[in-house]
């Protein structure tokens, strides 16, 4: 194989060469390991690649170069919430107040973080109209686990055992289910009604007394919001079961829902999408978890507490007995949190008008599709962030798929939207613009996948052999997941000792 | 709208092509007793401002003590070059590579993150990444049982306590058991984990064990026995976890080394922020057997329609997206940044500096060891360390907080992180790397003297003085 | 080598290509009697420690004062996104874009740079870049005498005094005469340019005047009659020079709409850091009659052989690399990243942020010229200003420094800048700008009411107080 | 005309929507400006584009893309030493006590940047032989221009009134007679003799009571070491004028040749070459200069000093009468000179080798193309850091010119080398590696000049069609010149109110 056009790069072991790469750290003194046992030294340093920092510059650089982002250009990617992330937060980051400052520093040195931290926990609650918030799950997923063992703990402390259900929705995100099977649950699937909507039909047979809870992404990843979402809420606490919001797609509602408020009893937050900290090529993101009256005393520990005095401080270990313990190590992703709060704090009350526009980007897109008819859109009725267009009438007319249109969206210059997901809409595109884009942009969008439905139908070979101006071409996924290559020498086929 | 490009002409333009008047009537499909109450929040802050205000904020934070504070987050010397180039947004701007061929970058940087991990641990399977090194601890203790279909895992006492809560969380629910292996009480295997003990556990065939936990350096600082440990648990058909700092990698034996069938820990050291606790970097290999257990991120290498070489997520059929609820984790958003930055801070320091930081770590320890001691806080434990160690210190939560007023953060106080041993009741937990300063080091320990002094501390029986080097 | 690839290998296969042993026979057309001796320099310091020192270096100054120094230099808040775009390798690692097919980039940037600085100015021709406005106006006064064939130039006694010495060094040494304008004396104009003494000096027909230079807002601070004194220098055939400080263009009538033929002036202001004093931008207009006179870089819109929009360098035969001794200029190496610095800030700030950050410039300052003169020190003018004026303190450098250790910077000594002029003796130069907080006011006054207590520095007649709004 | 491909960019002003970006102040008060004369105030804001964040970061991520920068790849740009620019440095110039610091704060709130430009000024001092260095000139231009009129004061103080000319090699910089003109001299040009030196008989004959100062750029423009200096610093100064050289070069000598040692009386430095600050497309550089014990009494003010008690302090207004004055404001380009400082630092007695690496690079890189022999290589001899090669044999055997040749290069990914430069050389190719150039890299820029003569050989309509991969293709300079259009809106055309 080839590395060919001058865009791709080498990998990093190939630009080595012995020798290279110096003048970071000094030399230590030659008897500085002469304490540790010579058993448990390496006789020789990994084989790790060399380089001097020109190189490593060069190289990740042109690498970065290869990345579509939202720097530099549309990223439609539905259910993500591509917005832009702002400098000024990525400064604060890294201001060397928050970024030095030690995970186990005593509380009395740490008052700036705590102080930032205890007014984000504080902020949230009010967006959400929950009683508190935990910031430390990691992620959406890892808040969604936090929520879920709140519930069992709930439960049991109830001496309520016999709860081993989770009602999932199909139009919710593929974490929830997982999360519920993680947690030691059985996920019962319930389908949705023709309009988006969960079936309340289908949604009250499976509801009783092995209901745990129930977990509603609201929006959906159809983007629409539960429009019964107050009788499902009825029902679940009538069969004695919980509430969880999957709160990932909460900007499509600032302002507009309180899930507390609506007497949901737990939720998390997905602050790389609501409060614009930014991906990271898949992460980090963070996971705060709000709850209701009712949680309340399960929360993770630790939290951030304010004393009478106005210092803040961490709980104790063991201070709350009732807590279900930790998630993960220290109190939380805090880097990722500053920039959150940042966010907040940067639009304040007008957090409901990022609502407003990015709900009404999404409509507007929507309907310029609606119009022109190339797509199917599944669901009429006004969506919130983002919603679903098909490719199903196009591919019948045409043969050409929801992969190709998204393939030749590349060569357009945009990033696709997200494809075959939701898993219920035959040849789906989420597409969700987010409030920070223009309209002009929203134009030449439109305008680019219309564009594409008709060389669909006048020369579908150019939709199907897209793209043509990115780096590579199509790639050759099937022989990558038959004969795995997942690192840089041969692998050394080492067999398990253990029966699998 | 600080970061909104929308004018009310772009907002009314739209509003006339959906043919409504008020972008309120796009709401209208929220039941009216639900909608919100208004948001109580303060008013928008100009960045001028709101800069000021998180500047104010961070000063509040003191972070230029002496510090020798470790117990699971290091500070060092991340060169200039990591946080420039990961800076550049489109790095951080963009998110999880679906579309292989828009993100050959982070793709092929994923792929290089697995093969430098991959060298430093010595197994093959390199998932990136996970949360923390807590919670890619718990993965792995996971791993074992999905992979044995047993449903017991050890974990020794000096994994670090917030690891051990972590896996207890992540087991505990699916019904499954952990058991804490002692720690060697006295002796010169004192804290580390008790082999015998170990053996006992395994033996009990009524319930058969799935994996055995055990760091190295351990929580305490301490170098463990990790090839008899996985020994030990090999011969009952168990998996070994080894729970790794990765800067020891640079001059300890990795985990393939002495035959861990999984390697988690905290990759937070390679170049990452100490930033209060995260985002860090859950590292996780593992043999090549376990690859269709590990949980995670997976890319490969492969070649695009014209015979390039590419690189491509790969064995997705593990992931939540595609399997629901039949998926090895539910872990779905990572940590690919700080993967990223582990990558360039390895490529930047290289193999032969990576050792040199680790070396000069251990240096700089044994210096701080001698000071200490001659200052009258001899080590805790008697075996050998690398970078941290344990001081004994009496009433040292006191002296913890009075060193504090003298500048000098001195480690963890023990009994507030292992309430429950009392061996470690008059510890402090301190290390040392390549920023430890001499001068640090003689802060510490004529500061510790004065505290020692300040009330009769110093431990009845005299220590032996004048052994510094 | 820190930034070097060769290893020795290389090293020996590069000597083996050339047929030589060492080095050093590469060297041997130095003559052996003039080879150098050792370099007497340390030793190569690793990054780790020279990062310390730097840090350490850093330290040493105070940049933490509640600061009132403006000066020709300005603190202002400059957006995040600024530096963040700038520290793009792509910008600063590639030079003089002599190859318009790779740097498009460059010279799209510096094309928007002359477009922004042409409306802020009024005028249609822009430089990009000078070394900064002191260059940037001594080669402005350069052009006059270029464009008119005349020797003389007049410049304003009130325009920084830093630029009329480089002025008088660029001028002085082609023989060509720089005579200044004094200020008015007392009355209303106080500290503004003497208008009659200017007629008075262009009428001298004997040597006829080139360019007039003025500063607006000028050194003092004070607003200057701009048209007037284009109106007079035109009179006689002479150029108006006007110098700028761009920040204030957000709201004050530009060089361009009252009559100036050129406008140069300080681009510092626009979103680069103070940092003692460079690298800074000259920014250098003109109109379009005066385009082949512009020293510098211009770079102008064209299309490539496809018809594709494209930019280029041009007019290139009045640099030094093509003309040599018949350039209009010596200038190369330019301040282009300043430039786009500028652009950047301008881009982000846009017009409405531009005239706020003026605007409160003169709010804040107008806040504290009534703390300072409740005070007890009144401004020494009484004429018009922006954001920055003289007060009269009695025995000013001392109170100046007397602060200085209660944490205010208090402007500048103007006794020390211009020893000359009497009538500066007791003068404080100060300034406000968007940054300055209701804090650092009230820290101002009452520092300086407790230094004018100290000794009997009140001033003799009682200044009106109570006028603080 | 129109913007196409989805690389090029609109310019900032077809961005622009009336409404857009905000948030970066707070409003002011509405009477800010009411103690403003309403006649100095404009009527409206300034036509300046309206952008939001988002936007403004599309467009200069986008936009820097479009550029080939050291940090893409290999830059042989002759005479401007493309070398790497270390990342501490950036870091360093960023550091808020640097940053931050007022041009006029008081000496005793100054002391870390006095002390570095201290200890820097000692360092060039030590490197380059001199007595004492000023760092205030902005760049090697204003270095010269400083050199020169130090020169011209020491004459006049000497009441030598009658030195009119400065003797300059033709192998000069463009910068050295341009300099001559602009401080009031005659620039007298001196041809080189065959062997790219000077021509010492010329030399001579030039020399008389009327030479003021001889500028000698060593290493010349062609790369190569002046071998008969010691001869024509004596002639100099025999007819009492004084030596200056243009040290920009200097990469090429440190730790061989120290100017001040060897005779030389005032000198230049390009930090921006040889001390490995960045280029910033343009600038900024930083020019110190160096003088020896002749030349002292005329070095600019202010100098930075050194007090008994070991504080730092500027020299103050008139301080030193015998000064030239000053050449711009305030101290100098300190930023600059902190990059320059730590790079110093980082190699200290290691700055010998980066000499011996550049060197040895040029003339492996020399090497290779003489032994394939497909260019010229007018000079047999060692060169220094850099190269001349010429396309004059090629053009002839096919019509392909440098200029071709250099384009061609771009489709390979490299940038081309200065070209036409020095005027001296017919079709020349001015080639500099720099030492922080990998030797693979060397190699592949070899193997690409020369398969490039194979296809100017071959098919040369592809050399001279390139390049084809940039961003556009080659541009219609001459229309750019003849009909100017220097800004977005159209020239106000307003003519100039007096005689031309
Ligand atoms: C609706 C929804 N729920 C949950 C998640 C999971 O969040 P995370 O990726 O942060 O774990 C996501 C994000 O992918 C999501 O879009
Ligand atoms: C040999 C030589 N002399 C002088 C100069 C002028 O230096 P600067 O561009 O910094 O003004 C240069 C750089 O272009 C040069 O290469």
């Amino acid at each position: 194989m080839s590395v060919t056009g001058p865009r791709l790069q080498p990998v990093l072991f190939e630009r080595s060469k012995p020798g290279r790469g110096d003048g970071k750290v000094p030399h230590p003194p030659k008897d500085a390991l002469d304490r540790v046992p010579s058993d448990q030294l390496r006789a020789a340093p990994p084989a790790l690649p060399e380089l001097n920092e020109p190189e490593v510059v060069r190289h990740y650089v042109n690498l970065s170069q290869l990345n579509h982002a939202v720097d530099t250009g549309f990223y439609p990617l539905g259910s993500c919430t591509m917005k832009f992330n702002p400098k000024l937060n990525e400064w604060a980051a890294r201001l060397p107040g928050f970024a030095g400052l030690h995970p186990e520093a005593p509380d009395e040195i740490a008052q700036g973080t705590l102080q930032l931290l205890f007014e984000l926990e504080a902020m949230l609650a009010e967006i959400s109209g929950m009683r508190a918030v935990s910031l430390q799950p990691a992620a959406g997923a890892q808040g969604e686990l936090t929520g879920i063992l709140m519930i069992r703990a709930y439960h049991r402390s109830r001496g309520d055992v016999e709860r081993t259900d989770v009602l999932v929705p199909d139009s919710a995100h593929g974490t929830n289910p997982a999360t519920a099977t993680m947690a030691g649950f059985r996920t019962v699937n319930v389908p949705s009604a023709p309009d988006g909507g969960v079936d309340v039909d289908a949604f009250r047979a499976a509801l009783g007394p092995r209901t745990a809870a129930v977990m509603v992404t609201n929006p959906s990843t159809l983007g629409l919001f539960e429009p019964r979402i107050g009788e499902l809420l009825s029902a679940v606490h009538e069969a004695g079961a919980l509430a969880y919001m999957d709160g990932a797609n909460l900007n499509a509602i600032l302002g507009r829902f309180k899930p507390g408020e609506a007497g949901f009893d737990v939720m998390h937050f997905n602050v790389h999408k609501t409060f614009s900290t930014p991906h990271g090529g898949g992460g980090p993101g963070a996971g705060p978890v709000g709850v209701g009256e009712t949680l309340l005393p399960f929360l993770p520990w630790p939290r951030v507490l304010r004393e009478t005095d106005g210092s803040f401080r961490r709980e104790r270990p063991g201070e709350r007995p009732t807590s279900i313990g930790r998630l993960r190590s220290f109190v939380g992703n805090t880097g990722v949190l500053v920039r959150a709060y940042a966010y907040i704090r940067a639009h304040g009350t007008a957090l409901a008008e990022v609502t407003n526009d990015a709900v009404l980007a999404a409509n507007y897109l929507k309907q310029r599709l609606a119009a022109d008819g190339s797509y199917d859109i599944p669901f009429g009725r006004p969506c919130k962030h983002e919603f679903v267009a098909s490719s199903t009438s196009l591919r019948k007319e045409t043969g050409v798929r929801t992969l190709d249109v998204a393939k030749r969206l590349i060569d357009f210059g945009f990033h696709p939207p997200t494809v075959y997901f939701p898993l219920t809409v035959d040849e789906a595109m989420l597409i969700e613009p987010t409030e920070t884009e223009s309209l002009e942009t929203l134009d030449a969008f439109a305008a680019a996948l219309i564009e594409i439905a008709a060389e669909a139908r006048s020369s579908p070979e150019i939709v199907t052999g897209a793209p043509q101006t990115a780096p590579v071409r199509r790639l050759d996924e099937a022989t990558a997941a038959r004969q795995p290559d997942l690192r840089w020498r041969p692998m050394t086929g080492r067999q398990m000792p253990c029966p699998d | 709208m600080p970061y909104g490009p929308h004018t009310p002409d772009d907002r009314a333009q739209m509003l006339a092509a959906l043919g409504i008047s008020t972008v309120d009537e796009l709401f209208a499909d929220i039941p009216r007793e639900l909608r919100a109450s208004p948001l109580n929040l303060p008013p928008p802050e100009p960045e001028l401002e709101l800069s000021a205000r998180l500047s104010g904020l961070a000063r509040r934070n003191r972070v230029d003590m002496a510090s020798f504070l470790g117990a699971g987050a290091y500070r060092h010397y991340t060169p200039a070059v990591v946080d420039q180039l990961l800076l550049r947004g489109e790095w951080y701007t963009a998110y999880t590579p679906y579309q292989p061929e828009v993100s050959q970058g982070t793709l092929q940087s994923i792929y290089e993150y697995e093969s430098l991990i991959a060298e430093l641990t010595g197994l093959d399977v390199v998932s990136a990444s996970h949360y923390d090194g807590a919670a890619a601890t718990a993965e792995g203790a996971l791993m074992t049982c999905r992979a044995t279909r047993r449903e017991r895992v050890l974990v020794s006492r000096a994994v670090h306590p917030d690891y051990r809560a972590t896996i207890r969380t992540y087991l505990s629910v699916g019904g499954l058991v952990v058991d804490e292996i002692p720690l060697v009480a006295d002796g010169p295997a004192a804290g580390t984990t008790d082999l015998a003990a170990l053996q006992h556990m395994l033996a009990d065939e009524s319930e058969p064990v799935a994996g055995v936990v055990v760091a190295n350096p351990n929580f305490l600082g301490l170098l463990e026995p990790m090839a008899e440990v996985g020994r030990l648990a090999h011969a009952v058909g168990a998996l070994f976890v080894s729970v790794v700092e990765p800067v020891s990698l640079g001059v300890l034996l990795p985990p393939g080394g002495y035959g861990a069938d999984i390697a988690a820990g905290e990759g937070q050291p390679l170049g990452i922020p100490l930033q209060y606790g995260g985002p860090y970097l859950g590292l996780l290999a593992s043999t090549e057997a376990l690859v269709r257990q590990i949980p995670g991120r997976l890319v490969g290498l492969t070649k695009d329609l014209d015979g390039r070489r590419a690189f491509v997520m790969t064995l997705r059929a593990r992931e939540q997206d595609i399997r629901r609820e039949k998926a090895a984790s539910n872990i779905c958003t990572n940590q690919a940044l700080l993967a990223l930055a582990a990558s360039i801070y390895l490529a930047a320091i290289g193999p032969h500096g990576l050792r040199d930081v680790a070396a000069l770590g251990a240096a700089h320890a044994a210096a701080l060891e001698d000071a200490l001691a001659d200052a009258g806080a001899p080590r805790l434990h008697p075996g050998p360390y690398l970078n941290e160690f344990a001081i004994r210190v009496p009433d040292a939560a006191a002296v913890h907080r009075g060193l504090l007023d003298r500048d000098v953060l001195a480690g963890l106080v023990l009994a507030e992180a292992e309430p429950e041993d009392p061996s470690l009741a008059d510890g402090l937990l301190v290390c040392a790397t390549e920023v430890t300063t001499k001068d640090d080091i003689d802060r510490f320990a004529s500061a510790l003297r004065a505290e020692l002094r300040k009330t009769d501390r110093i431990p009845a029986v005299p220590v032996a003085g004048g052994v510094a080097s």
